[in-house]
């Protein structure tokens, strides 16, 4: 993925979250406190505003650049989440001009251990985690068995989707939607849900692009 | 939604720009950040209280700031927390040379954004301590969750650390008592009415005309569960019990704060404190001090929690000290 | 109709134990009547305030009483002015020998009634003297009719003829004092939402989803005219203007009373705040202090009035005077 | 009238208050505030506890118990008007244990001075003096012109309808209503209305009795 590709991805997911921002609103009013399509929109509001600034930069600076938006102005549970996930992001690929295969690899697994780290969440929690995890796993073995690109991008999205799908069969431990116990059952997770959509927007993207 | 707004985005500006030209001789806002500080700070050689979280809990938290009590409030989006720099800003504004308490209530959201901010501040060499209410009563098997919400006891945590700040104890002393109070304090609330966020434009959920929505938190987060709306009496009761249940009261004396959540005439909230008080003397315990209004609100929500705060004589002494806020004034 | 009560014909009587076992040592009951007064009055020597009417409007009356407020409060049943012989006792029980004022409320109920235990308490020689306060600018012509409504300007007479009893002037200055602060007061309100009086157990009028009634009284009554809702700014900027045409405010000093009607987030009251703050400064009047709040409600109603008061150097010191009340509190 | 007539009169007034008390209540919700019937329901249930200690005194007596009652739990407007107007009746008839075609007239007319001295009304304002006051010329009239009691009662109670159909064409200039302006035009007056149901109850129990 070139500096141009990830310029392109950010501002899909800037898309995506501004046109379901009322359906992650309506699946947090049901078992939160109905803000976190209103908490994302306003934090990639800010993130589209800032990207003109690094457009020339390296894929690192953008990345941090995306995640010190997110943390100044998500707030709530997910602005220092992805913010820590995009901040780990960036780290690994401070410096680089392109995202290779292994960098992604990487970049996927430093953001989870960082969101963890921060929340100290794990699967089955019902969170973000429930579809990040399970997309992970399940792009880090297809390139293990060597599929191609295409098809490891449909298998972490069938897993990221199925991820969310099983937030709806459990009751949350994380997140405002603990205090709802068994009620919580039933629903799909929020978090889990823009998870999902950001990585759709990252295939939507590289697919088209391809 | 009916609402007395210009712009569902602009309410948390508005609000604390209106908070300060109502209050000046109180508070001044940190330009270009969404906290409030008092008018007069920081003050120098006092341990520095700062509290926050999302807006729509009106007077909490910046109706508090002031002489007694806290020294700053952060204001994030409404019934979100605010970000690491927001309450970064307020701790370096506020810090007075003696070290910076943060009062956290329990939600997943503000402890990261605070803990990000105490780090932060860490790395400026200021001193930060904080410390996590976690007072209500109404989620029970938590032990391997998120823990326990914090609700309306957070008044009593505000008062009592800051007045023992504003005695003069250090960061370590005043953490200890925030601590004792917060161990001695348990809420629970409930609701007839859902609240609307300006920015969702819709209710946080639907009730019947017969339903109210028991053990929620204060943010139109649905509770723990609905039932039938019983009497005044019948429903404190419950709120009441489900306290006492929780922790040993008994022989003790007590303070009680009587919250509603907005919506709700202060008349309700005598009459469900007539029964909170007719309880207590049942058992035995001893009301030191009540208080009864808005403190600790959800928006527009029509709705209730009660708070009881075992009292011992250092907690007792630093309750009834005098106090200057916008929102609480104790002489 | 969603209401924490037991009984709806019982509100009043356990609203007042509940007050009296939340604040002990500011009020006590009058056994057998619904009357509150200073727990350690009356006050020998001291002029005595006595105030009061329908309940509803919570915290006045008895959210009042204390030292540098008032000394009695009566409290009829909801919205209706309570009876002659209520208002009799309280006016027995709180006089120190210097006479009492009675503080009326200019509505027909209130008057007669007052009036009538007036004459009851002249039977018994005891000094009394009476004001009415009209500070509703919303009804306009009213010179052939009962005149203007009552509504939260009375706070203030409260808080300054109060002050001024407090300071130790006899009854006649007390009055013209009150008086003062009557011609100098004007107030307009409006509202999102209807009331439910407990009794009635229907709200007091229906309004469409986008509709505001404005100019409308404390008591659940229709206001002068309905309108779409508009901006806070817009609803704001209508009822200053109301205000600032029926009297001349140019190059004085005032303060501000932002109620709420009861069911209104301080958040709103708030915004509303910052809008009064900016014309009033536009106009080149200068605000001294701003109270913002629910001190004059109508139960749950979603609403508020903006009262202001044209401030002289007697006023501004009597406001700024120190007072200890349940709901009112003045270092 | 025997004292009996007027005991049966004053419970017939306590029920029909008590089942007219939603009407009068929605009427005051139209142009006042609503508590109408809840005011005179609440004062007439206490009359009828009075009542029974008062069953031999004289007229006097019981009018003017129903007045202290009145007075001390109606409370709003019509509580002192109420009270003033059932004082000075009893006033008139002190002492009595009959009440006189010629005592009524008197009776009826101190009731009103009574009402207008204390609420400063008068003819027009959209009060109970609009039902009060043209039942009041009827009755007066019908007698000095030899008319039967029974044809004297039919034109008192028609007169006084007409007050209350006159209340619906003005605006009020006292009591609550008058706030509202031109918008209290169109709605009856709830204190008119309570005024000639009182006045029906009379009758109904005059012509019951004959
Ligand atoms: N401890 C946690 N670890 C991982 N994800 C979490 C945690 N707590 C909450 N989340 C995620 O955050 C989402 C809610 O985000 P949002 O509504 O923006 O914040 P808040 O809960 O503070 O209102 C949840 O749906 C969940 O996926
Ligand atoms: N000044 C007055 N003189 C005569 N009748 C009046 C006056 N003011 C009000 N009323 C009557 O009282 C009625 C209202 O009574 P009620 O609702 O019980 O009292 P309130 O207006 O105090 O709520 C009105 O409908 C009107 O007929
Ligand atoms: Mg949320
Ligand atoms: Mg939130
Ligand atoms: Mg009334
Ligand atoms: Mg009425």
């Amino acid at each position: 993925m070139t500096r141009d590709q990830l310029m392109k991805v950010l501002e899909e997911i800037v898309v995506v979250v501004e046109e379901n921002k009322e359906f992650f609103t309506d699946l947090d009013q049901a078992i939160g406190d109905g803000d976190h399509g209103i908490n994302l929109n306003r934090g990639f509001k800010a993130v589209k505003e800032k990207l003109s600034s690094v457009r020339d930069k390296d894929c690192g600076t953008i990345l941090k650049t995306v995640a010190m938006s997110l943390i100044s102005t998500v707030g709530g549970a997910s602005g220092p989440l992805y913010g820590t996930a995009f901040m780990k992001a960036g780290a690994v690929v401070a410096g680089k001009e392109e995202i290779t295969v292994e960098d992604s690899i990487k970049i996927f697994d430093e953001a989870i251990q960082g969101i963890i780290a921060r929340g100290k969440a794990s699967c089955g929690d019902k969170t973000m985690l429930d579809a990040l995890i399970p997309a992970f796993e399940a792009w880090k073995t297809a390139f293990e068995e060597g599929e191609s690109i295409e098809d490891a991008s449909q298998k972490m999205l069938e897993a990221a989707y199925q991820g969310v799908e099983y937030t709806k069969t459990i009751a949350a431990n994380k997140g405002r939607a603990n205090y709802l116990g068994e009620r919580s059952i039933g629903h799909q997770d929020p978090g889990a849900t823009s998870s999902y959509f950001m990585l759709k927007a990252i295939v939507d993207v590289m697919t088209k692009g391809a | 939604m009916k609402k007395m707004i210009n712009h569902p985005e602009a309410v948390v500006e508005e609000m604390l720009e209106g908070v300060v030209k109502a209050h000046p001789q109180y508070v001044r806002k940190l330009e270009g950040f969404n906290v409030l500080v008092r008018a007069n700070g920081p003050v120098n050689g006092k341990v520095a209280l700062v509290s926050g979280g999302g807006s729509g809990h009106e007077p909490s938290h910046g109706g508090f700031v002031g002489r007694g009590m806290l020294d700053g409030a952060v204001a994030g989006a409404v019934f979100t927390s605010p970000t690491p720099d927001q309450v970064f800003e307020a701790v370096k504004a506020v810090d007075g040379g003696a070290g910076v308490l943060l009062v956290i209530k329990n939600y997943t959201g503000d402890i990261m954004n605070f803990e990000m901010a105490a780090e932060m501040a860490d790395m400026e060499n200021i001193k930060v301590a904080s410390v996590v209410v976690n007072d209500d009563v109404a989620v029970e098997n938590s032990t391997w969750t998120t823990g326990r919400r914090g609700i309306a006891g957070t008044v009593f945590i505000h008062k009592i650390a800051g007045a023992a700040a504003e005695k003069g104890m250090n960061l370590d002393e005043v953490k200890r008592v925030a601590e004792k109070t917060i161990a001695n304090v348990r809420s629970m609330g409930m609701s007839l009415t859902p609240c609307t966020v300006p920015a969702a434009g819709k209710p946080s959920f639907e009730l019947a005309e017969n339903e109210m929505e028991v053990g929620l938190g204060i943010h139109g987060e649905p509770g723990t569960h609905r039932d039938v709306i019983k009497t005044a009496d019948e429903i404190t009761a419950h709120l009441v019990e489900k306290i006492l249940e929780d922790m040993d009261y008994s022989q003790s004396e007590v303070a009680v704060l009587m919250n509603g959540l907005g919506g709700t005439p202060l008349m309700e909230l005598y009459i469900m404190n007539r029964k909170v008080s007719s309880i207590l003397e049942e058992r035995g315990i001893k009301v030191h001090k009540t208080f009864v209004g808005n403190f600790m609100t959800s928006l527009e929500m029509a709705g209730a929690s009660v708070s009881i705060l075992k009292l011992d004589e250092e907690l007792k002494e630093l309750l009834d000290a005098t106090a200057d806020t916008p929102a609480f004034t104790q002489l």
